[in-house]
């Protein structure tokens, strides 16, 4: 290891020929990823009883949603509050065109090209009226609850579109599942969903992998770092900006089709703030201007709303983890018995990054381990040595 | 319906739609102080505005008088809290808007968690003091028409501070350049702690004028926070000038088109309006007219 | 007419804000292959005349013709793409992204990825920076910065090349090199320098323009700048008495 | 598992009393596992003041079965889960329940939507589930039972009651979703059917606080009363800015969704005497079996228990019901349980008496029109046994046994 060298943000490899060390790490993580991915993709449904199953399809069904905000947030820097409202379409678009058409082919394409449709018109709008940083927050997070406030109302019987119900808060229950292209009577069925999820989920992590390392990955970064001097170059940030927020709106939207049919349910809950808040949690716990990060943020967090919620964090069995001291000040100093508080922890684990670990875990563990390969290089001449004898 | 009753009915429909436009502009306020003064969005504003109305209503329930506890206690309370909460979290975060975005979004959530742990999720209240008034044939809230009465006062209070204090000196130098106070020989950061302090009184006596009317829950910060949003960014910098003139702007549109549809498009066009604004002027109302306003 | 064609030109440019005229009726040219200095005091509308070449304002009155074209307000990316390179006062680099990283994106637009790769290299050379090219840019010194972001203009290889303040903050021997390089420089480009280093301006020994509170005072050879005496009196005085 | 655990150490007391005193039990005794039963209602989020009770109510339930001996000499032991008003972890749950605890029932469900999320699950992994709240009705599906009332068991008896006393020209203001729409429906349809006239019905999101402008159209089409189908606790702000403009003195007000979630004690007694309620069950019933429950609920959960709901005795009778069906079964096999039910259990709860109705496997109840006086809810009229009429004019599972939809019910 050349130990001045630093990676620079963008991870490319092959921009630096092969002398750059990045390059190294570059394809252990592609590698460690793959195999992790397809050892959990082989060995999970052998391992795992169904429930359990299930719940993973889920967390893979969301990781791919955090995915679609770090690609739009952590590598092209546009905070979007509102990620949420594009899978909420996604599902919904799924959901409407399935019982409208019942082969799940075009409701499939539908629930990618609608959200990424509608991301593009709301993208023209900021980008191009120049709207800044922070306002854009707003507006996106204005949006989502414009969504979530007029699906909300459509509990009459008015609101129908086709044969689909839109349900107003209730939802639309009972959704159809996925079939294979072309045989609407072969459905997916659970295991099925899971291969597809996870085979979805790797598709687009390798996609967004070989797209970050393209020159339009590449240029996405560089205006974020300087959007003033990649338009100097010649790149009309705009354009860059608005096609990254377009793919991630229709990631967020192919997430929301999975989800829809995973539950085979949707409700207006979809669009809400929660949700948004959810998102963007798992990408700054993660880190931002990783890929991994966010995909281990989500499924992290995700693992931990469920936990609280099946196995209340009471004062009793919190005695059992910090000692009866501890658990009895925690809980006087709350003020409550009942711990299992999943806005309070996800608050607070928000503040804490924010403030003590604004990188997130992910970059912050993959300098650890850079730190760890460069202090031993005698170790490993070492281990070398034995190997040679 | 006779003459008469028609425009006992436009009356009454008028008071509504001043009562719509003080309580944006109230419940905007704090915000805008914080907004305009620091370029900090703060998205825990809505549980400022929360724990203003609880502050009032268990300081009621130990006796203390209404008004008291609503106009003295709820601003005191939740402007210590405001104070505390930029020593210990926002000023690590001074220039980076995003972060401290994030964070007060954080501690939106936060204190959500906490106040649901101590008081549980039911609605609290207090009923509104003062009674129905009898227009015509109609009847309306005195507490209604006091609440604008006071927001009335209250934007007059401060317009007095801004244009004839020297606190109000400072706060106008520092909207027009933020390194004034230390040009000035401020210490920015207790410019800054006070600033972030008065602004969450500010929320804190909102949140504890609106409690008689729609109850307490710890959610229900949630309900205003666009509104208040919307409001700040539509009237762009000017605290005084921007906050009035969005919340005259977006409380008419908000009432008319409840009026005429539902409470659902009322909100849906009020939103979609405010975007179109921000879209149009990205610098607010005051960005564009009324610049020399406070 | 035979001599070299007009690269650039504003005509009448004025801009104003709110009640203050920063920029007012400057009629400026810049002839192809030329190297112009822009020198002027504090507020003279030095930094407003540059935005205003650079379309990152759009003037109040007048228009700026690049090869005849109107180009005032014009998107900065299409600025660049008509050929205009610009460097601002403050680096402006990728702070984030290698050295290496940051010419990339400069030389790539238009160009095949291995073409893009060779001017890279090229061009570190060129900046002396080759040693460091893995470095993240934040970590370079503040000269290396200013060298870099000459060489990221340099790889978009435009024609006509707008410096702001390129020796700002050097020590002596990089003032030198980089007025080395510039002199290299335009050999093949033209370039307009903004600057108030006036030992720097000799150095690169060029045509000045003095604007004065918005307006041309002057436009002549270094040397007969440095004498004229109103030149002296609002801008120079202080200066070389010091 | 805060209950799961609690139950657990139960258990293990005795085991280790048992141990200690030396005493050898037959291996048959503790061999037989416990009967699970899964309990999925919201503990945290908006929806938690109904989630509680119900949980309480299951809770008590179980302790006392297992007191008395358990069911089929196995004790019983509930699994809980806090889904905090998110229909994701609903979904993660019922699988959860069916899938790892293989729990014998499901009581669960507070919203419709969240009925609509997990019916599916259980009907896939054929595990029994029961939805123990008063909902809109039209569920038709053999492996769920409801056992909370639906529009037409008290609209039916509060419409004509109300018009009687107060007059013909009715205004409805109701959520807007699915439960204050059909509500809202049916509520027209007697209002009509009792010759009187809906003047306007206004609809509001669950999250609307301000209900100025409403107010003033309410005024401008005087109505003799309002009906009220407005749910949760923002809607909560209608009762306190009607009461401040000083309607409540001027027009009254009829509800059968009031004080479920304890309006009437969050409000001041001024805000909402005099309104007019309709449900199966208020604490206040006076007869023997509920003063003996209120007791013993009161003693497990502390006299000062705010109110002991509607939702409450709806989950404990879905659970008696159950528990009922699975001893005349003689097994906690899904089908056989269901058959039993279908025979149709009936029971003697402290609300009245409550049969299956088997066609429907909806409840035949009794159901009370109570009067909202300081903060206490006071029985003023009984109409015994009210059928599941609306469900049943679209559902027959005697006769469509494999039906599994909810009906739209037009009223």
């Amino acid at each position: 290891m050349n130990a001045r060298s630093r990676n620079g943000a963008l991870n490319g490899g092959a921009l630096n020929g092969g002398t750059w060390n990045g390059r190294a790490w570059n394809i252990a993580g592609l590698v460690t990823v793959g195999v992790v991915g397809l050892a959990a993709m082989i060995g999970l449904p052998l391992v795992l009883e169904l429930s359990s199953l299930l719940d993973v399809t889920v967390y893979l069904i969301l990781a791919i949603l955090a995915l679609s905000l770090a690609l739009v947030w952590g590598y092209g820097g546009t905070l979007c509050f509102g990620q949420s409202a594009f899978f909420g379409l996604g599902a919904y678009a799924y959901a409407i065109a399935m019982f409208n058409i019942g082969e799940s082919t075009i409701p499939f394409l539908l629930a990618i090209v609608l959200p990424a449709a509608f991301a593009a018109l709301l993208g023209y709008f900021m980008f191009y009226g120049r709207i800044s940083d922070v306002y854009l927050g707003v507006i996106t997070l204005t949006v989502t609850l414009i969504l979530f406030n007029a699906v909300n109302s459509t509990a009459g019987p008015e609101y129908q579109i086709g044969e689909a119900r839109l349900g107003g808060f209730n939802g639309i229950p009972s959704i159809p599942p996925l079939n294979w292209p072309g045989m609407p009577d072969s459905a997916l069925d659970l295991n099925d969903l899971f291969y597809v999820s996870i085979v979805l989920l790797m598709a687009v992590y390798f996609g967004l992998r070989w797209l970050l390392v393209s020159r339009f990955g590449r240029v996405i970064v560089a205006i974020r770092e300087n959007e003033q001097r990649a338009g100097f170059l010649g790149y009309d940030a705009r354009l860059y900006k608005l096609a990254t927020f377009t793919l991630g709106g229709a990631l967020a939207g192919l997430a929301g089709c999975l989800f829809a049919n995973w539950g085979a349910f949707v409700s207006p809950t979809i669009f809400g703030l929660g949700q948004s808040a959810q998102i963007i949690i798992w990408v700054i716990v993660g880190g931002r201007g990783t890929l991994i990060g966010p995909v281990v943020g989500c499924i992290a967090i995700q693992w931990l709303t469920a936990f609280l919620g099946s196995a209340q964090l009471t004062k009793a069995s919190l005695a059992q983890v910090v000692g009866p001291t501890v658990a009895d000040a925690l809980s006087s100093v709350m003020g409550f018995a009942d711990l299992s508080n999943t806005s309070l922890i996800l608050g607070a684990v928000l503040l804490a990054f924010v403030l003590l670990v604004p990188r997130g875990v992910m970059p912050s563990l993959l300098d650890l381990a850079r730190f760890l390969v460069r202090r031993r290089p005698a170790d490993a001449l070492a281990d070398k040595a034995e190997r040679a004898t | 319906m006779s003459e008469g009753e028609s425009v006992d009915l436009v009356l009454v429909l008028a008071i509504q739609v001043l009562f719509a436009m003080a309580s944006l502009a109230l419940i905007s306020v704090g915000l805008a102080v914080i907004f305009g003064m620091m370029r900090v969005i703060n998205l825990a504003h809505g549980e400022f505005l929360m724990l203003g109305g609880y502050s009032a209503i268990v300081a009621n329930q130990h006796g203390v008088n209404l008004w008291i506890a609503m106009l003295v206690v709820a601003p005191l309370v939740v402007g210590a809290i405001g104070v505390v909460v930029e020593r210990t979290l926002i000023r690590f975060l001074y220039g980076r808007m995003i972060d401290t975005m994030l964070a007060t979004w954080g501690l939106s959530l936060f204190l959500i968690g906490l106040v649901t742990g101590i008081f549980g999720n039911t609605t609290v209240g207090i009923s509104a003091p003062l009674g129905g008034m009898a227009i015509g044939n109609y009847r309306t809230s005195i507490y209604g028409l006091v609440v604008i009465a006071i927001t009335a006062a209250l934007l007059v209070a401060i317009y007095l501070v801004l244009r004839y204090t020297r606190l109000g000196l400072f706060a106008r130098g520092t909207m027009q350049n933020p390194n004034m106070a230390a040009a000035l020989g401020l210490s920015p950061p207790k410019v800054y702690a006070v600033t972030f302090g008065i602004g969450a009184a500010l929320s804190g006596l909102a949140g504890a004028l609106i409690a008689p009317i729609s109850g307490v829950f710890p959610t229900i910060g949630i309900a205003y926070i666009a509104k208040a949003f919307i409001t700040v960014i539509g009237g762009g910098a000017a605290i005084l000038s921007g906050t009035i003139s969005a919340a005259a702007l977006f409380g008419a549109i908000q009432e008319v088109a409840t009026y005429f549809t539902t409470p659902v498009f009322g909100v849906v066009i009020t939103l979609a309006a405010a975007i179109v604004l921000i879209r149009l002027l990205p610098q607010g109302i005051t960005g564009r007219f009324l610049k020399r306003w406070l | 007419m035979t001599g070299p064609a007009v690269l650039l030109e504003t005509v009448d440019l004025g801009m104003r804000f709110g009640g203050v005229e920063a920029v007012s009726d400057v009629n400026f040219r810049l002839t192809e292959g030329e190297l112009r200095c822009l020198i002027g005091p504090n507020g003279a509308g030095k930094s407003t005349f540059f935005k205003l070449l650079t379309g990152q304002l759009l003037p109040t009155r007048g228009k700026v013709l690049y090869r005849g074209r109107d180009i005032s307000g014009i998107e900065t990316h299409e600025v660049a793409r008509l050929g205009i390179g610009i460097k601002t006062q403050v680096p402006s680099v990728f702070d984030g992204l290698s050295v290496r990283e940051n010419l990339w994106i400069a030389a790539s637009r238009g160009r095949p990825t291995r073409r893009a790769n060779e001017m890279v290299d090229e061009i570190l050379s060129r900046i002396a920076l080759a040693g460091s090219a893995q470095r993240t840019v934040g970590q370079l010194a503040h000269g290396q910065r200013q060298w870099l972001e000459l060489g990221i203009v340099l790889a978009g290889e435009p024609e006509l090349i707008l410096l702001d303040e390129p020796a700002a903050g050097m020590t002596h021997e990089e003032v030198v090199r980089t007025a080395e390089l510039i002199r290299e420089i335009n050999r093949t480009r033209s370039l307009i320098v903004v600057e108030h280093d006036m030992q720097f301006i000799r150095m690169i020994a060029s045509k000045v323009t003095v604007l004065d509170r918005g307006r041309v005072l002057v436009e002549d050879s270094m040397e007969n700048i440095l004498r004229h005496p109103t030149v002296r009196d609002v801008y120079l005085g202080k200066r070389v008495a010091a | 598992m805060k209950i799961a655990r609690r139950a657990l150490l139960k258990t293990s007391a005795a085991t280790a009393a048992a141990v200690s005193t030396g005493t050898m039990l037959s291996s048959r005794g503790y061999a037989a596992d416990p009967i699970k039963v899964a309990s999925i209602h919201d503990l945290s989020g908006g929806l938690d003041i109904y989630g509680k009770p119900m949980v309480d109510a299951l809770t008590l339930a179980i302790e006392e079965a297992n007191a008395a001996g358990g069911l089929l000499g196995r004790q019983l032991k509930l699994v809980s889960y806090d889904p905090q008003s998110n229909m994701q972890l609903y979904t993660q749950y019922a699988q959860d329940a069916a899938l790892k605890e293989k729990v014998a029932v499901v009581h669960g469900g507070i919203t419709s939507a969240s009925r609509e999320v997990i019916r599916p699950v259980l009907d896939r992994f054929k595990t029994l589930y029961f939805y123990n709240t008063q909902y809109e009705g039209g569920v038709c599906d053999r492996n769920q039972f409801d056992t909370g009332v639906t529009p037409a068991q008290t609209v039916q008896k509060l419409v004509p009651y109300s018009m009687k006393k107060w007059g013909k020209k009715v205004y409805i203001v109701a959520a807007d979703y699915n439960y204050g729409q059909i509500t809202s429906e049916w509520v027209k349809r007697y209002v009509k059917e009792n010759g009187g006239e809906t003047v306007a019905t206004e609809f509001f999101p669950l999250d609307v606080t301000n209900f100025g402008p409403s107010i003033a159209k309410i005024q401008a089409a005087s109505p003799d009363f309002v009906w009220s189908a407005l749910v949760g606790g923002a809607h909560i702000s209608f009762y306190r800015q009607w009461a401040a403009a000083g309607m409540n003195k001027k027009i009254p007000m009829a509800s059968t969704t009031f004080a479920v979630g304890n309006e009437h004690i969050v409000l001041s007694p001024e805000e909402c005497n005099g309104m007019l309620i309709c449900y199966n069950y208020f604490q206040d019933l006076k007869n023997p079996q509920n003063t003996a429950f209120v007791e013993r609920f009161h003693k497990r959960f502390g006299a000062n228990y705010p109110n002991i709901t509607e939702l409450a005795m709806g989950t404990w009778q879905g659970f008696q019901l159950w528990a009922a069906a699975v001893k005349k079964a003689n097994s906690v096999d899904r089908m056989k349980v269901i058959e039993a039910l279908e025979t149709p259990i009936s029971i003697d709860a402290p609300s009245g008496k409550v049969t299956i109705d088997a066609p429907t496997h909806h409840c035949i109840l009794d159901v009370h029109i109570a009067e909202v006086r300081d903060k206490k809810l006071n029985v003023l009229e009984d109409f015994s046994q009210q059928p599941p009429a609306d469900t049943a004019a679209v559902c027959n599972l005697k006769k469509n046994p494999n039906d599994n939809k909810q009906y739209v019910i037009k009223a």
